[in-house]
């Protein structure tokens, strides 16, 4: 009698899932009859995995570069929101180094007003707020490199 | 040699590159989409910069980005692994003219090798036999059975736009060809809007072999051996090995220079590989150069010992090749098999999502190029391959046994992954016999009995 | 009887979740039927439920070969307890096939009560019950081999 | 060859063996402790026993529980790894008369090649230089004083009972002799309850040399290199690498044969290894035959290619060496780090518990043997040793970087590791241009500031 058979059977079983195996080989003279997990209801949740598996891997998560930096949403006081960079590349806050910036802290702004200028291959992209506000803050120095939404103001709508 | 260096990738071959880059002791600055701004591979990097949205068009494909990303982060070169932008020539061209050094071959020879007609001709011209065809779109039936008398039956009939096994079908003789020939036109017209057809001769049960060169830019070229990747789904490889279980040293030396006469002839410089065909009586026949580094190019890394990203990369940079031929010494077997987070049971259908329990094989003789781990998310966005899992034995049958042990160590939970089909194929006595040709997969999958 | 085929078909079920197993070998004039867990339905639960701290592998542990095969505390009736093997060995209810065994069901023991005798390395050592009460369970089969730790007995205090 | 085979061990060596039987179709048994009970390698086993409670006392050096065990489970050989049982002549003797194969050599070489007297006497008559010395316990000073003027200063005074650097003196003149003489035999006699001492040449700057072997029933033998262990921390390895960076071609085949010919002299069958120690003057020394598998096998399979635990098996079977000396063909550069659950920051001291994270890294030239996963513990019985991380690469330059890398990679969260310290050993001139000797990690340890 063919342990091993049984063995690569069980094994199959594992890999597919399979709740139930039958066979009859009448060559062999041998039939075969295996049910595998609980039953049905009790099974299925046994194949589940429960969702705080990922809890050891978290603190990586969160450190993960994608998160550097960036205000944490919760630690926003209420009304106010980011205006985000659409694109990699140089934050300005003015067309050229004589004129005076398109934002200011204290500025109102509209969802048309130009607040700055992301440099990205050469050409100069006027970025909108997008929203109507106050400024209340500037995330970024000007000439300085920005990734791809990076908080760069922040709005108190209204 | 390169000071920082930026990586247009993501996934296993984009944590390749960072491992190459430092143990040549160079930056790395890795651009990622929102959608990977987790992955572990992110936190070796000198450097991170989100470039876009989860999709690639809007992130890994997307050429302003990337390169502004590249200015900004100051790097001297662009590694763009595989896929994505490695094969385009336009990018290639962007990365000079902002001179940037792209890590691959010239953007004019990516361009001629990604004609088909014109790599066509490249072969031919170095005196490489390519599979007989019309040599060109054919207009009418009669045309076609002319062309078909010269180049002999059976016959494939190709739309000129299609590609990855789409809008082809088989002519064994001259009725079967005239009815093929129009149903052929009259589905390239729906599928692809061109009704444009060509033919070429059909090769039967044919082998997928390739040859790794390594090119610098003085024109030395040598080649690293060559990998069987005849275990295929839809065009789709699913496992490497090397040296070819099938093919005879004084065949393998033909194919070898074969495929240095057409790299040379396209002027070709850094990593690149060479497709050919080779069917039951040993002809080969050249399908095409791919212009970039392979997923399997680890498979001849650990036959030759020979770092290819490495090379790569001081290619680019300039210097000479640093090994002669003579230096390349394959040893032992090696075997690749793609890990993809797939469900073998549900016609491979992509399975993403949170990798519960990841817990890789080890030990003797195994490599895993893998960039997941226990908690990982694999995004839907892309490729469904989560790593590749290789084995460097002495001999091919110790190669399998240990590639069958390490595949059963392999705990992945909470994702469905192409394991079990990969334990099978190795179980199959067509495989271990290594007489099995690029039509093995779909004819045993579609008839398992057949073991 | 090939005692050892059944203990490798067990342990084979235990690996691989069955819940049930069928052979039938008329080459070797063989029929077995195994039936596992179902009647424990309190046992499936328990292993779903894995304490936070190892969790991504508390599936795995909990199928861990000293886990295997053993009634879960909880699900034992009050005053019950365990007379557990303290070597590994072929386990023996009586000293000598003939003989009677020396504890059966129903059968009060006391602490100094020879239960059973451990065959190890062909020196039979007496087992004794170190618990006062009533055997209510013989959880081994004579002539089986059992691993260190194994519960042997089930015994009401008292 | 063996069908079914019981692995009288634990943690990375039992998967270790586990790895190799499945590779040749061999069935296991593996016995276990409570403590061990969630080990993960007990699930790739064909059957698992419970064979006592965590203390080695009550398991793993268990003797009746171990056969009985071997018994129940009708295994015709038993491996018993390295350390616990390894080296134990009784129990090899015990194997023998339950007719159970014991996986290494004879219990009556084990027993003379344990006798440290013995193993001297076996390697003189091979013709191997040993450590001069007073062979033998020294009476009083006026001896010592004798024997000193034939060996020449510096001398050790060893404790007969001593061992692992415990109960030894150097004197590096006559009246430092005399009085060190009468110290060393007070705290002896406080230490061990035994005052004899014997005298021992002190080999200034040694650097640990060893040499594997594999021999077989009909007294083939033949060497697979050596191993450079020079890097200790209080007479244990923490790296070992091959070939050593110190010694010449010449002087290896010296010592290699000198090695052959001490195993032959003592009729050595199976895997062993034969230590020396090597000084400035390319002197080397015998010191003892390991007679078993060791830790660092590892090291020698990764440059030669071959699997020593498959060989341990087949020879242990009967078989005869499958491989002659001139097939044995080291390639490239190998180094091994052990990594222990210990804080270096706290003299070391093991740090058992709950691994919330194991993240082990994978690329090129990169071994892994180890039993560990996110969410196991580590056990506070047993050895710290958590893993062997192995790199081979072309150059030793090459394997040093690659090292550094994948230790960069390896994310170990919940315990403390010697990862950081492996680091500043790997990046240290001294072990860069491979000019330590076994003193190095005190000395720097000691003065950090030195490098």
């Amino acid at each position: 009698m063919d342990l091993k058979l049984i063995r690569n059977l069980v094994r199959l079983m594992e890999r597919g899932e399979l709740s139930e195996l039958e066979i009859e080989d009448q060559s062999a003279q041998l039939r075969v009859h295996l049910r595998r997990g609980a039953a049905a209801p009790t099974g299925a949740p046994v194949m589940m995995v429960p969702p705080p598996t990922a809890a050891p891997v978290m603190p990586m998560a969160m450190e993960a570069p994608g998160a550097h930096g960036r205000p944490e949403a919760g630690s926003r006081p209420a009304g106010v929101v980011e205006i985000t960079s659409p694109m990699v590349g140089t934050f300005y806050r003015s067309p050229n180094p004589e004129s005076e910036p398109y934002a200011a802290i204290g500025m109102r702004v509209g969802e048309e007003s130009v607040v700055c200028i992301i440099e990205a291959m050469k050409v100069m992209n006027e970025i909108r707020a997008e929203v109507q506000g106050e400024i209340v803050e500037i995330l970024v120095e000007n000439g300085e490199p920005v990734e791809f939404g990076q908080p760069l103001f922040l709005v108190k709508r209204g | 040699m390169f000071r920082r260096i930026l990586i247009a990738n993501r996934g296993e071959i984009a944590q390749r590159i960072i491992r190459a880059c430092k143990e040549l002791d160079i930056e790395t600055v890795a651009v990622y989409s929102e959608a990977d701004a987790d992955a572990l591979y992110l936190r070796q990097a000198d450097e991170t910069i989100c470039i876009g949205r989860a999709p690639s068009s809007q992130s890994y494909l997307d050429i302003p980005s990337i390169i502004s990303a590249a200015e900004i982060a100051d790097v001297e070169a662009i590694h763009p692994g595989y896929g994505f932008l490695a094969e385009n020539a336009h990018f290639a061209e962007v990365c000079r003219s902002c001179q940037i050094d792209f890590i691959g071959p010239a953007p004019e020879t990516i361009a001629s090798l990604g004609n088909k007609a014109r790599a066509r001709e490249i072969a031919m011209s170095a005196k490489v036999p390519v599979v007989p065809g019309s040599d060109g779109p054919v207009r009418d039936e009669a045309e076609a059975v002319k062309v078909a008398q010269t180049i002999g039956y059976p016959i494939l009939i190709k739309a000129s736009s299609g590609g990855g096994g789409r809008g082809m079908r088989i002519a064994s003789n001259e009725p079967s060809l005239k009815t093929g020939f129009r149903q052929a036109q009259t589905e390239a017209k729906a599928a692809f809007g061109d009704d444009t057809v060509y033919l070429e001769k059909f090769v039967e049960r044919p082998r997928h072999i390739e040859v790794q060169i390594l090119g610098d830019k003085t024109g030395n070229i040598i080649y690293l051996g060559e990998r069987d990747c005849s275990i295929q789904r839809r065009h789709q490889k699913l496992i490497e090995e090397a040296p070819s279980p099938s093919i005879s040293a004084k065949l393998r030396d033909k194919i070898c220079s074969a495929a240095v006469r057409v790299v040379k002839a396209a002027d070709y410089y850094n990593a690149g590989t060479v497709e050919f065909l080779v069917d039951g009586e040993d002809n080969f026949y050249f399908i095409e150069v791919n212009a970039r580094v392979q997923v399997e190019h680890t498979v001849t890394e650990m036959t030759t010992g020979i770092d290819i990203i490495q090379q790569q990369i001081r290619l680019a940079a300039g210097e000479n090749l640093g090994i002669r031929q003579k230096d390349v010494q394959p040893r032992g077997h090696t075997i690749e098999c793609r890990i993809n987070a797939e469900d073998p049971s549900r016609d491979f259908q992509p399975s993403p999502g949170l990798i519960t329990t990841f817990v890789p094989p080890g030990g003797p003789g195994v490599r895993l190029d893998s960039h997941c781990f226990s908690g990982y998310r694999v995004p839907p966005h892309y490729d469904s391959m989560i790593g590749k899992l290789l084995v460097h034995r002495n001999t091919r049958e110790e190669a399998i046994a240990t590639m069958l042990r390490a595949l059963d160590e392999f705990i992945i939970e909470g994702v469905k992954t192409t394991i079990p089909f990969l334990q099978d194929i190795l179980e199959h006595s067509d495989f271990r016999r290594g007489t099995h040709d690029t039509g093995f997969v779909e004819r045993y999958y579609n008839l398992p009995s057949k073991r």
